[in-house]
């Protein structure tokens, strides 16, 4: 039996579900459609009442969301792809991310989005939003890249008490497979060392978990031992453990998928450089998308994204300074 | 087929209800004592940030929360003092929320009329208009999933506030959903400087209410008994499980959009037409026409209400401001994946 | 007082322009052979990422195209393949922009429906629904700015889109603008696969016009002859100066969402009602009953649109795909500003 | 004669509207009223229907200008807080940015954004937004923290081909002085030496360019000469200008008044430890407001952001390593 990313999330959907009566799922097409991507296939039929499509209205989405958590019911909203979440931006980060702050009251909601690039999909069906909201104070923002991730951390989400913005990866979702689905699971807030290293420290999440530890494999071979660090969640964001690696292998490169002005990159380097400025054996570098919308052509696309080989590129330049 | 005229009225005539009509006037006189109070301090420097008065819509916002009851939910905006006093709202909350106390409920952390007790049923408003209405939905969305019924929600805007994208999805979402949301309008001619031909061109923002298949009523903000009537309906109808309801109530706002504002705008052929009526004044004539209060009682009714203003405002002027060192600046209710602290030390 | 009905017509009868009939036809057919090629080369992995086709759509979107002009402004959305190329976008653009061809509007940077030349009256769409309809005024807004009148703009949306705020707030915008928009809703009973209940709860969506308080008029959107009355009415009303007219059609669509969606979840008994008829088969009936055209004739324009797509794949295929090295990678029109290049080698 | 920020702003708009017909005003009171901070002030009246009040309709305020933009017009939206921008997001970031890369038809809309917190406005009316609009690509974002780059960057924003998010600080409008407008000026995209120092450099924009310097001043009588870097704009962002003066000083603080997740001093501290690692001689350092909402209460408010002895103590911090 083998289980993919997006089966994954369907299930911690499930299990929440059977788990806990105050958890929902609302959004368009959830319900008998089981959503764009399947990620809620059968949980209307499994959990009447309590699966539920949505008309087109992103901003009331999360506005219902926010006042049934008000209600102490546990939402889920899936918004269609997480470009679209741009009309649900005010409530998700005036809304939901300041409600406990400014009134004791908890908003626990888990605001899916299927992010990132795929081939074909062009500018409006490829975004990354980690960023936008990260800089929000108030909200908890996942990133998983694997399919054992994408599973508990979603069901932790579903029990965090905060806003959580779950950004999964459309183009995990089908070929990215797992053996069975996890029993234990790091907790959100801490990184993962997908790979240990001596020689360089790529930290990275989401998709570009995987062409990073692809590049990891290539410089392998020329005898260079990278390290790759998955942030699992880029806010909050889990300094110590990159750090730590950093502390190891003196020098580091970020990757992300989004574009590169005040990313997770910029984030990851600044914190790195302000405390751990002595750990350095070289200068940071990072790698992001292209500083354009996301093409349409595949020859585009393929070229806006990082990939094994750029970061191959990237890492070079890093550890041969 | 459209249902934009007021329907019959289906509850016996106000006039033989005095104990309703006298507990709206006392929460607008209430509210109009406490307004002014808010309106000198401010004009002394004791507020910080802006002040906004509810000054010619008390009839209206008062008609609401008298027909609320606990369990409902109630989500005001910037001129629905008098409505949030007629639902319990403690008169000390928007003292001390105004003056930044510790004890209110935002803490010094948000201000004015931005207060609010959301496990309690009356939300806090953000600023962002039409931003309420679909949490309102929310709330009766999950009331309904845990099988709650009989209660209902209301949420408030302005004439302005009917253009944001947000009133829409929400009254349509409402609609679909057939919650028990009342959403009352109060079309005070303007949104700040705004008058209403500029902000839509319907004969009447009750029209609205056919293209989201529910019923609208309009009335007379001015008239107390009409709002109590109207409002009363509108709110008996949506707890009956008719879904929902929207009321426009036609008034004038007879104050600055703030205390910052002189209001030179206002067009005085409005002030001195029937919107322009000042709803309290209209509610006293009402009483003594009626014969529910003399001029003592009124006189009375007036002194205990600025008492209850003057102590509050005493009891909150000795409360501590808020402290930064001891404030957590910490902003997670998840208090383990609070990198708050380590993030603004680091910063 | 409610405008909610289909007004008395203005423009003669149809039976009298054959001309208009059969150019509203050919646009149709065109469209729908364009559209099965491109499910095809969908089918046979030559196109990447959606297609989204007009089956059923036709009518509604020809009359569109064939009552605009030069100068006049159209935002289509997904199933209006129709439309465009009856406002002239060359079958090429079309083609060019599935395909990703360089040569193509869209320069293999934006893909299948999100093309335009939006210099030529031709709005490029965003996805985001709603978002188009706003764009539409300010198009028209400037006209009136450099005092150029007796153009319209049109916009296209389902009836899914008409629940998004930018809807509102666009048609809001428009109404109290007067601006020369017309709003062309195609009620297609799903979006994606939510059925109509769950979208809206009036009776239909035309009811929404009267509070914008603007007229609207509703359309049998199978019936070619209709479309071409009513569209052409609204446009040439708001050509006139009578400001923003809401039209809303009424049929089903006839594929899926997207050619990767079966559909399964369509209503059979919608499918067998008056809404599931197929308006291009109805049209080509009706031009043989009007005897515009034989069986010959029909045969030969279908013959001639086969021609003229396949001669359009054709060349097309042969054009380059994108270079990423001599793609520019840079997206400021002000080129001294221009720090992408600079970004982008130093991400 | 003295001419304050807002007023500067007003002038600006007003010679905009004189020098080019294409001009025009749309937003929320900014007609006969002159706009709620009065930086339209008579506007309207000296330019009759060029100076238009909107519905509460911030979404279709934006698609409004970029019509008109697409048709050569030359739009200035005035948001009436920054933070209501949120609702014309979608506008801004997904039609606007993008319309020029995917069609070729330029965007040349001004959408003036009063930023920034001010006592007693609390979480909705003291935004800053730069970060947020920064991340996207196709547009460039203004931070003026001067009466005249006030002026003279406003009237160039209208000039640029592309969308500009014209970010003005509140707290300046009445308070911060010129004796005259200018007659010129350094162009969009390059940073200012607001002052010049050998010890370390403070990168900074908006009214932290004015709590920098007033640090400076602080550290002046210690003895430490501290050079001010003002970016005016944050995108694109000077990183030459920054660079230079690194290589001058040796030493990086980086202060802005937003929250610290993803916002320009991250950006900066990024590019600049990437490509000038070896010109530090001591870790960067940034100070940015805490991340939480804006707080309403004075008290609260001025420990909230940034200030000129916290700039002080940071800065200590740096020049002491
Ligand atoms: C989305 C949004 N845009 C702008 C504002 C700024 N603003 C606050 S109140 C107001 C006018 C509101 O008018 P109306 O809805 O008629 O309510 P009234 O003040 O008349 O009670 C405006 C424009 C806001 N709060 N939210
Ligand atoms: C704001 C927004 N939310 C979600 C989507 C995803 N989406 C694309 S098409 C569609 C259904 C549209 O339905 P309708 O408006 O009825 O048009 P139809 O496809 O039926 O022609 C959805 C939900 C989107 N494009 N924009
Ligand atoms: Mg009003
Ligand atoms: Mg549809």
């Amino acid at each position: 039996m083998s289980i993919t990313y997006l089966e994954a999330i369907r299930a911690a959907q499930a299990r929440a579900l059977a788990d806990d009566p105050r958890v929902f799922i609302y959004g368009q097409d959830v319900g008998a459609f089981g959503g764009a991507f399947k990620a809620t296939k059968g949980l209307a039929k499994e959990f009447p009442g309590r699966v539920l499509d949505a008309p087109i209205s992103e901003d009331a989405m999360a506005g219902l969301a926010i006042g049934a958590a008000i209600e102490g019911l546990r939402p889920i909203i899936e918004m269609q792809f997480a470009d679209f979440s741009t009309v649900a931006f005010n409530q998700i980060v005036n809304q939901a991310a300041t409600l406990f702050w400014r009134t004791n009251v908890p908003c626990p909601i888990t605001v899916r989005l299927p992010c990132g690039a795929t081939s074909g999909s062009g500018p409006f069906h490829s975004q990354t939003m980690e960023a936008i909201y990260a800089h929000y104070p108030g909200i908890v923002v996942l990133t998983p890249a694997t399919v054992e991730d994408a599973y508990s951390m979603l069901l932790e989400a579903v029990v965090i008490d905060d806003p959580v913005i779950f950004c999964e990866h459309k183009l995990l979702y089908y070929h990215l497979k797992a053996e069975a689905l996890p029993t234990e699971a790091l907790p959100v807030g801490k990184a993962r060392i997908a790979r240990e290293g001596r020689d360089l420290t790529v930290v990275t999440y989401s998709a570009m978990v995987h062409e990073s530890l692809a590049a990891a494999e290539v410089l392998h071979s020329d005898g260079w031992e990278i390290e790759v660090v998955d942030l699992r969640s880029v806010k909050p964001l889990d300094t110590d453990t990159v750090m730590g690696s950093v502390a190891r292998t003196g020098r580091l490169l970020c990757v992300g998928e989004a574009w590169p002005w005040g990313g997770v990159t910029s984030e990851v380097i600044a914190r790195v450089t302000c405390e751990g400025y002595d750990l350095l054996d070289a200068p940071p570098q990072r790698l992001n998308a292209k500083d354009t919308p996301v093409p349409y052509h595949p020859n585009l696309w393929a070229a806006h994204r990082p990939t094994a080989r750029s970061i191959v590129d990237a890492a070079r330049k890093v550890l041969q300074y | 087929m459209v249902q934009s005229l007021v329907e019959p009225q289906s509850v016996a005539d106000i006039s033989s209800a005095p104990a309703l009509y006298v507990k709206a006037y006392r929460a607008m006189l209430l509210a109009r004592v406490l307004d002014d109070k808010f309106a000198s301090l401010w004009r002394a420097g004791k507020i910080h940030g802006g002040v906004f008065l509810g000054r010619g819509q008390e009839a209206l916002s008062a008609a609401i929360g008298v027909a609320l009851r606990e369990g409902d939910v109630f989500a005001p905006l910037i001129r629905d003092l008098a409505g949030r006093l007629a639902f319990n709202e403690p008169i000390l909350d928007g003292v001390r929320t105004y003056l930044g106390s510790t004890l209110g409920p935002m803490r010094g952390r948000d201000g004015n009329v931005h207060r609010g007790r959301p496990g309690e049923g009356q939300l806090a408003m953000i600023s962002h208009l039409g931003a309420m209405i679909s949490v309102v939905n929310g709330v009766l969305f999950a009331r309904r999933m845990k099988h709650i019924t009989g209660m209902v929600g209301v949420a408030t805007c302005g004439d302005g506030a009917t253009s944001t994208g947000s009133f829409h999805e929400a009254l349509n979402q409402a609609a679909v959903e057939k919650l028990p949301l009342v959403m009352v309008v109060a079309d005070n001619q303007y949104a700040y400087s705004t008058p209403t031909a500029q902000q839509f061109a319907c004969r009447s923002l009750v029209d609205r209410a056919v293209g989201y298949g529910i019923p609208g009523y309009e009335v007379d903000g001015t008239d107390l008994a009409a709002c109590l009537r109207v409002v009363g309906d509108a709110i008996v109808r949506a707890r009956a499980g008719q879904g929902p309801q929207l009321v426009v109530a036609h008034l004038l706002r007879l104050c600055g959009h703030g205390e910052h504002d002189d209001a030179y705008y206002i067009d005085p052929q409005l002030k001195s037409s029937a919107l322009g009526v000042d709803c309290l004044k209209r509610a006293e004539d009402f009483l003594r026409q009626q014969s529910w209060a003399d001029a003592g009682t009124l006189a009375q009714w007036r002194s205990e209400a600025v008492h209850q203003v003057e102590d509050a405002v005493a009891t909150v002027q000795r409360e501590p401001p808020p402290d930064p060192f001891t404030e957590t600046w910490s902003v997670l209710a998840t208090a383990r994946l609070a990198e708050g602290n380590e993030v603004n030390a680091r910063s």
